[in-house]
């Protein structure tokens, strides 16, 4: 078990590599920074000065020795747009994304789970079929659109809730809830198919005819060996998470991460971009690896490979 | 034998979701037939038939059947026209990560060690790697056009498939019909084209039916940020970003209609996809 | 039905809803028979002939698609059909208890053997903490299992396949049942394993005084254990007979065709193959379902299904020409 | 909610008892009171807290103007309002400047302003042109403590212009005791200046948060506290401007201006911005090309609906036939050319182009203004020239059209220095594609020219040279129309369409 | 059909080994110690020869058989067809081999691939190996079809379509279409009904006579095993530990584990046991 964990943190690692490779790469591509940064009748001279600045002069592979060399001491350089060091701006992101993420992960798990229950053990009914459509319904409409039906019904409408910002727990409902409408279908269906697998296993007959009460059965039995999948699903939509929310961190004005990465790319703000992606895959390495020990709970066959 | 066929598809015609299959049919009709269908240039307005209202409304005008937009482009032309956009989008761009993916899964898959080790490496990277976040950047960085969004599109989305055919092909390496292939001496390709291929061939179909929905919504979100499909090419996840302000602003036709159309082709597939994996798992089709 | 009956079946129907209820297979038609207390019970034929059907049926615990149409199950004087879901969670396990077809798939992988065990207990009896924790131990002893204060604690696969079948087998037996049933409980064994689980049931048999009922495609385990009969074909019971009698004279064509196409040891003649293929139990011949592959098959035979015939104490056979050579 | 109306609440405590204390006052005078909060569209960069890094850039001035104090700037009473310089004089030969300082200007941190925070200001100073000026500098010198020197080593007759915003903020002055005191870094964290409000918090992306400082040298501001959030979303912004979560909603364009003239609850307020859209066209230099004929052009310019092309784009703003705002000394306003398709062919066709030409790459101005763009290639279409649209987001048409890559094609420029005089160095310096040598000869005429009524003459002859051969395209003014809740008083947009904000922020006053 | 008459033996398994690492390793995996699956295996397979092979799972009966399959190469030791090892044959040599030896699995349902027809399943072995043209192979497909007693009609179908003991005919018929002289059957009936294993086991001593071939037969039902051998080996742990003709391996046992193997038989008839 132990070997096993590190052999994954070792195989994170190298993942993460690779993501900075590529997206070094991919920040690379294109014209000039420097020209995007100037103001308009900018000379050599203050071109010159900004590439200086943002160590753009060096030669690429210099370039990223220099960017990974100062990434492990958790410094991302400057943000061309804000002019602010990039690691102080993630941490100040890094606890709305996570606080939205987190919320949206709770609900999603909540209702995808639950429907997924329902789903697997009455296959017809009406509250089924429902649960059913809702969930493809979230998955069938672009977040934001939710986002904004959203604004309408609560804030426009009814004025129960605020419409962007953040701040107090009633600021987070909406985007938590149209981030995690969109997720919940994948949790129900993926609930719903590893119950019924579960469900027809032989262990959970045995558990029948040994004269288990129904909850016993599907509560403690089934449900146990049922969210193993769910768990690996969860651990890989967090990141999926984390950058669907972008179109909704934009409608909410919700400072997250997402938000940060849209308007680095959009302004060019290569640090901002790379020191993003980067800490997004190593939160998604963590998150790998969380889920390997939540697994080694859940399941003890991994426990001793 | 003809008549056969015809009931093996009247057979399947009876077990199929039929809403969403018809509604995903008239859909791609629409699409190419969109030539003969609009009534109006889906690019080019009439600035003075700015925000007609649908034609039931009272000031609407039946020339303009779901109203015209900001710029006095007709809805309905905009959504004929933007069926196809979007149709093509997602296929295009669901067929190049299927084939990336495919092919780097049956790879990775079948010739284990350390292919399969720089492969998955890879594939892990790139499903570590925020999709939304990096289709924005390598948008910002391609510039917006079609063919861009679809590459961007198509060169993210690829993971999934390479992990699950990966899996399948395991799997599949030692079934014994495999083993059999290999005893009668068959070479690598013929082994992977004609027996691992066309038996991964189904995971593929259905993961694809359900990652064609999340394409088209991912491409709405693209658009809506404003790196995906650049105006005036009428996509429906562009109408709805350029139109979104109209649900606040009482032009709700500006809004709902490219809304409903996404929704109801997002849920076809959905729906296709979610029965196809019902009917081409042996698991689900003992229980059904 | 006398005391001496512990179960006693009639009529039982059980059929699979498929496709929305167009289609729908008669897996258990019209199925009647008696079980005797401390009876060895063999329920024998091929795959699909509907015998794991009927323990289903027993217990009440069928897949949803399949439901129970018909007849009567009377177990104690009681009719199980008509008791409620809550009442019946009361008699599985407590008094009629199973071991199923994968004994090595039927622990489950995320609770310990104590656990598993200990649940039993806790459902039906009154037994918590030590006391409890005192007999999952005595049961794991009964099974031949060292070191029990151990194995309690592990996980069901840290244990070797032997090992999980005796624990399956405590776990029926933990709560004293009237009467135990065995669904192909040894498929799929290596021949020593087997034979030694066998040997096990019968002594639990000896010890309890349980009734077994096996249900089996494999003629050695009906002639090593047990003392009555039923072969069932394509959802009906073709014959019933004491063991003796079943392998000396086998009445039905079917039984007689199983028999000539079993392997011994002993026996090493050649052996006749039974032709065809078993029947599709969504498209049944008409008449007689084994009218397609028997030898004696006439007209009559092909259009009418054939009543029961009564052959002696125990013995009846479903057949127009029974025991005929 | 809860908070906002705490605040309310509070702010009218404080203002009824400041009232009492002070009796008869006007209200002007009370202590400021009240929080307002506005929804912006653009993102703020920590550069811009600091006038050394600012980068003049339209949408920094927020910055300047809410924290900052420049020694003359445009306000509501002229564009050369004297502000931290009292007044200053220009020598003939515009050699020399003198700039006369206000005694008793307070920074935020209580110093006080005198001729070193100036010296110390100006050589700090290190954004665009800071070369530019200081190779031409000879030497600043405090005469006495309020009143400063500079000399040149040639005669810089554009200096107060180049001081302007949109230029450069070399005259905003920032106090050189507290900067060497917190260094470079410090300073950026903590701002101080002598501006109207003290810097209390930014987190960007977010927000920025600003509170009244009570020392200004011109009044007291009126408001206490000024919050700007950064609202990405146009619909998010619009809905909490109806809800009352915030009292201004920028950029409000589009369907949304529409809908804002439905809201009874909201005023639309559509201030004009400097910026002028002008089509460019390079290819105009290359002899083979169509646009080279100076027909051809006119024709392309008679083919634009202008009125049209601004109600839909951009609400409220009108036709240009020029390149100056309005208003400007020195500027000639020309009639913008009329919407005449049928002229328009007629035109093309003398130039030998019956059927129309293919009109090379067009590059419509920076993402949210695409639809403008191809409104006005539909135009072009109409008549038979066709483009081929390539679009470029911000950064990537900035460094296109920076880096000389748009040479060949036609691009729609957004020109954006407040007076004509910055506007033709921009059109003509570093960042142009081209020009025409007698127009050259003027312009370097001008240049060197100190009288300024031959200044004058020179340069509204520039100005007609280009209108007569059609050099530049101009479309439409600009605007950026903005959502007004019910607790703001009057227009608090006092100095458009120099400064599209709203500025001076000491002048914004909430409904009692 | 080439003659091979100067070899009495068609396989000739000498000290084979076979040895799996057992691997562990944080980063990088090192050998902390090996399984023997196969520990020294003399065995020589005759023309005409039903071999049967019991014993345990996990005893490596599969695994030899593997081997002689060319699935995995052996740690050690030699099998030789006609004089070469036959892991060292390569060209037509190795083509020739293919075509010799097949085999039989337990699965039907497993071991035919579900997206081929039948005729391709059949024909493959035949078609990677050798020139045929499409028309030779289809006739050499039906003339197999036709040896294992199945309707000809069957050539367009798909596995899918089949029942479980036509599809283990069809297994057979690709068996036999390359006129190959060793079939491997592993457990070829022990996924089939009741009633159907016979018939499969009649056919393939039926074939076994009219082909003359030689089989290797795998099981762990000493009754079936017994029925159809005329040799019988007995592994365990990765040795032969008993090896004779059927009666005589029958009746005078001598290792304890072959005895413990008999005495754990289930009696044929009640009063047997």
């Amino acid at each position: 078990m132990k070997r096993y964990i590190i052999r994954r943190f070792f195989l994170g690692i190298i993942v993460v590599w690779i993501v900075s490779v590529l997206i070094f790469g991919a920040t690379r591509i294109g014209p000039d920074p420097a020209l995007m940064i100037a103001a308009p009748g900018a000379d050599e001279a203050e071109l010159s000065a900004i590439r200086d600045r943002f160590g753009l002069n060096e030669p690429l592979p210099f370039q990223y020795a220099i960017f990974i060399k100062k990434a492990i001491q958790a410094d991302f350089g400057e943000s061309v747009y804000y002019g602010l060091p990039v690691a102080e701006i993630l941490w100040q992101r890094l606890p709305a994304s996570l606080m939205l993420v987190g919320a949206a992960t709770l609900i999603a798990l909540g209702f995808g789970i639950s429907a997924g229950v329902l789903a697997a053990r009455r296959r017809t009914g009406f509250l089924n079929n429902f649960l059913r459509w809702f969930s493809f319904l979230g998955l069938s409409m672009p977040n934001f659109w939710i986002a904004m039906l959203f604004i309408l019904i609560f804030s426009v409408k009814l004025q129960i809730l605020p419409t962007g910002g953040y701040g107090t727990f009633w600021h987070l409902l909406m985007p938590a809830f149209s981030l995690g409408w969109y997720f919940s279908a994948g949790y129900t269906r993926i609930t719903e198919s590893s119950l019924l697998q579960v469900l027809n296993s032989e262990y959970i007959k045995l558990c029948r005819v040994k004269g288990l009460t129904e909850f016993a059965v599907v509560g403690r039995h089934a449900l146990k060996n049922a969210l193993i999948p769910v768990v690996t699903l969860a651990g890989m939509n967090i990141v999926l998470m984390i950058s669907s929310a972008v179109a909704i961190e934009m409608v909410f004005g919700w400072p997250g991460l997402g938000l940060l990465m849209y308007h680095g790319a959009v302004y060019r703000d290569f640090n901002v971009v790379q020191a993003v992606i980067l800490c997004i895959s190593v939160l998604m390495v963590f998150m790998n690896l969380l889920v390997d020990i939540l697994y080694a709970y859940l399941d003890p066959r991994i426990r001793y490979d | 034998m003809r008549g056969e066929f015809w009931n093996e598809l009247k057979d399947i015609w009876r077990r199929v979701p039929k809403i969403a299959v018809i509604i995903l049919l008239l859909l791609i009709v629409t699409a190419l037939s969109a030539d003969f269908l609009a009534l109006h240039d889906p690019e080019i307005g009439d600035p003075r038939q700015r925000l007609l209202p649908p034609a039931w409304e009272e000031t609407g005008k039946w020339s303009y059947p779901l109203g015209t937009d900001t710029m006095g482009r007709d809805v309905l032309s905009r959504l004929i026209y933007g069926s196809r956009v979007s149709l093509i989008v997602a296929f295009a761009a669901v067929i190049i990560a299927g084939c990336i993916g495919t092919f780097l899964g049956l790879l990775a898959g079948f010739f284990g060690g350390w292919v399969d080790q720089v492969i998955m490496r890879f594939t892990d990277a790139w499903l570590s790697i925020p999709t939304v976040m990096f289709g924005v950047l390598m948008a910002v960085i391609l510039g917006p056009g079609v063919w861009n969004i679809v590459i961007i599109l198509g060169g993210t989305f690829w993971s999934r498939y390479a992990r699950v055919v990966r899996g399948e092909t395991l799997s599949m390496k030692t079934r014994d019909f495999v083993q059999l292939a290999k005893i009668a001496g068959c070479g690598k390709a013929r082994i992977i084209w004609k027996h691992i291929l066309p038996n991964v061939f189904s995971s593929v179909i259905t993961l694809s039916s359900l990652q064609i929905g999340i394409v088209i919504v991912v491409e709405a979100s693209l658009t809506f940020l404003g790196v995906g499909v650049p105006p005036p090419k009428p996509a429906w996840g562009l109408m709805l970003s350029e139109g979104r302000g109209g649900l606040l602003a009482g032009y709700w036709w500006l809004v709902i209609f490219p809304g409903v159309a996404i929704a109801m082709l997002v849920t076809s597939f959905n729906v296709i996809g979610d029965w196809l994996r019902r009917y081409l798992d042996p698991f689900y089709r003992n229980i059904e | 039905m006398d005391n001496n009956t512990l179960l006693h079946v009639t009529g039982l129907k059980t059929y699979f809803f498929s496709f929305a209820g167009t289609r729908i297979v008669k897996a258990v038609d019209d199925v009647s028979f008696d079980i005797r207390r401390g009876d060895r019970l063999a329920v024998i034929g091929e795959s699909g002939c509907g015998k794991s059907t009927v323990a289903a049926s027993l217990l009440r615990v069928l897949p949803p698609s399949a439901k129970t149409v018909g007849g009567e199950i009377l177990f104690e004087g009681e009719d199980l059909l008509k008791k409620s879901n809550r009442e019946m969670n009361d008699i599985r396990g407590r008094r009629i208890a199973m071991i199923l077809q994968d004994p090595m798939m039927s622990l489950d992988p995320v609770f310990t053997i104590g656990r598993q065990l200990g649940e039993t207990l806790e459902r039906h009896t009154p037994l918590r903490g030590e006391s409890l924790l005192r007999r999952i131990k005595e049961l794991l002893t009964a099974v031949n299992i060292q070191e029990p204060e151990r194995r309690i604690n592990q996980w069901p696969h840290e244990m070797s396949g032997g090992m999980r079948q005796r624990i399956v087998g405590s776990i029926a037996l933990s709560c004293e049942p009237k009467l135990l049933i065995c669904d192909e409980a040894t498929t799929n064994l290596d021949v020593t394993l087997q034979l030694q689980y066998l040997n096990l049931l019968k002594e639990l048999q000896e010890k309890t005084g349980v009734t077994l009922a096996f249900i089996t495609h494999n003629l050695g385990i009906v002639a090593e254990l047990c003392t009555t009969v039923i072969v069932m074909y394509a959802g009906k019971i073709v014959e019933r007979a004491p063991v003796m009698d079943v392998f000396d004279s086998p009445a039905h064509p079917y039984t007689k065709a199983l028999l000539d196409a079993a392997f011994g040891l002993q026996d090493t003649r050649k052996r006749r193959p039974i032709p065809g293929e078993p029947p599709n139990l969504a498209n049944l011949p008409p008449g007689c379902s084994f009218h397609p592959r028997c030898i004696h098959a006439d007209d009559r035979c092909r259009k009418e299904e054939p009543p029961e015939a009564d052959m002696g104490p125990g013995r009846s056979a479903k057949c127009w020409h029974p025991g005929k050579e | 909610m809860k908070r906002r109306k705490g605040w309310a609440f509070w702010g009218i405590v404080l203002l009824i008892g400041g009232m009492l204390i002070a009796g008869p006052t006007p209200a002007a005078a009370a202590a400021p009171a009240g929080t307002l909060k506005m929804a912006i569209h653009w993102g703020l960069s920590a550069d811009w807290l600091d006038p050394s890094s600012n980068s003049a850039l339209i949408p920094s001035q927020i910055t300047l103007y809410l924290f900052h104090d420049a020694l003359f700037k445009p306000m509501p009473d002229g564009t050369y309002s004297p502000c931290l310089a009292e007044s200053w004089t220009v020598s003939p030969d515009a050699k020399t400047y003198e700039f006369k300082l206000r005694q008793g200007v307070k920074f935020h941190n209580g110093d006080t302003m005198t001729a070193e925070d100036v010296i110390f200001t100006y050589w700090r100073y290190k954004a665009n042109q800071a070369k530019i000026i200081h190779d031409k500098t000879e030497k600043v010198e405090a005469v006495n403590p309020y009143l400063v020197r500079f000399k040149f080593k040639e005669p810089f007759p554009d200096f107060l212009e180049a001081m302007l915003p949109g230029s450069t903020t070399i005259g905003w002055i920032v106090p050189k005791k507290y900067v060497e005191k917190v260094g470079e870094a410090g300073y950026k964290k903590a701002p101080v200046g002598a501006g109207p409000y003290k810097y209390v918090e930014f987190v960007a992306g977010q927000r920025l948060i600003a509170e009244a400082f009570d020392g200004f040298w011109r009044k007291t501001p009126s408001i206490k506290r000024l919050e700007f959030s950064i609202i990405s979303e146009p619909a998010t912004r619009l809905a909490m401007a109806g809800r009352g979560e915030v009292d201004i909603a920028t950029l409000m364009q589009g369907v949304f201006y529409e809908n804002l003239k439905k809201d009874p609850k909201l005023r639309m307020l559509a201030p004009l911005s400097p910026s002028r859209w002008t089509v460019y066209m390079t290819a105009q230099w290359d002899p083979k090309s169509p646009w080279a004929n100076p027909k051809v052009r006119k024709a392309a310019s008679l083919a634009i609906d202008r009125k049209t092309l601004a109600d839909i784009h951009m609400p409220g703003c009108g036709p240009i036939g020029g390149l100056p705002l309005e208003g400007d000394a020195m500027g000639v306003e020309l009639p913008p050319d009329p919407y005449d398709p049928a002229q328009a062919k007629k035109l093309l066709a003398e130039a030998g182009y019956p059927n129309g030409f293919h009109g090379g790459k067009f590059y419509p101005y920076e993402g949210g203004y695409w639809p403008y763009g191809e409104q006005v290639a539909n135009y072009w279409k109409a008549i038979g020239i066709t483009v081929d649209t390539v679009l470029l987001d911000r950064p990537a048409w900035f460094a296109t059209r920076q880096g000389g890559k748009m040479k060949g094609g036609i691009f729609i420029d957004n020109i954006q220095p407040a007076t004509i005089g910055g506007r033709l160095l921009y059109l003509f310096g570093q960042t142009g594609y081209g020009n025409y040598p007698d127009i050259l000869e003027v312009w370097s005429k001008y240049q060197k020219e100190t009288s300024a009524k031959v200044r004058k003459d020179l340069i509204q002859n520039i100005q007609k040279m280009i209108y007569d051969r059609t050099m530049f395209i101009p479309l439409t003014s600009t605007n950026s129309p903005a959502a007004v809740g019910p607790r703001v008083k009057g227009n608090p947009w006092k100095i458009q369409p120099l400064i599209w904000f709203t500025a001076p922020f000491e002048d914004m006053e909430l409904v009692k | 059909m080439m003659e091979k008459a100067e070899f009495d033996y068609l396989l000739k398994i000498r000290d084979l080994k076979m040895h799996f690492p057992v691997k562990a390793g944080i980063v990088m995996d090192r050998v902390i110690g090996w399984v023997k699956a196969l520990d020294g295996i003399d065995l020589t397979i005759k023309p005409r020869q039903v071999l049967g092979m019991v014993g345990e799972s996990g005893s490596g009966k599969t695994t030899l058989s593997k081997a002689l399959l060319l699935l995995e190469k052996p740690t050690c030791g030699e099998i030789l067809y006609e004089g070469k090892d036959i892991h060292s044959l390569t060209g037509p040599d190795l083509k020739a081999y293919r075509r010799t030896i097949q085999a039989v699995f337990q699965d039907p349902f497993a071991s035919l691939s579900p997206r081929l027809r039948v005729r391709e399943i059949i024909s493959e072995p035949l078609e990677v190996s050798g020139t045929l043209s499409r028309k030779e192979l289809e006739t050499k497909a039906l003339e197999a079809l036709r040896t294992v007693g199945l309707d000809t009609g069957l050539i367009k179908v798909y596995p899918h379509e089949l029942s479980g003991g036509q599809r283990q005919r069809v297994a057979i018929a690709r068996a036999i279409s390359t006129d190959s002289r060793i079939i491997i059957l592993d457990e070829p009936t022990s996924a089939l009904d009741v009633s159907i294993r016979l018939q499969i086991i009649h056919l393939l001593m039926d074939l076994q006579q009219k082909l003359e071939l030689s089989y290797l037969l795998i099981g762990h039902d000493l009754a079936m095993v017994a029925y159809m051998s005329t040799d019988i080996a007995v592994m365990y742990l990765g040795k032969i530990v008993e090896l004779g003709e059927t009666k005589e391996l029958l009746q005078n046992t001598a290792h304890p584990y072959t005895q413990a193997l008999i005495a754990a038989s289930l009696p044929d008839h009640p009063r047997l046991k």
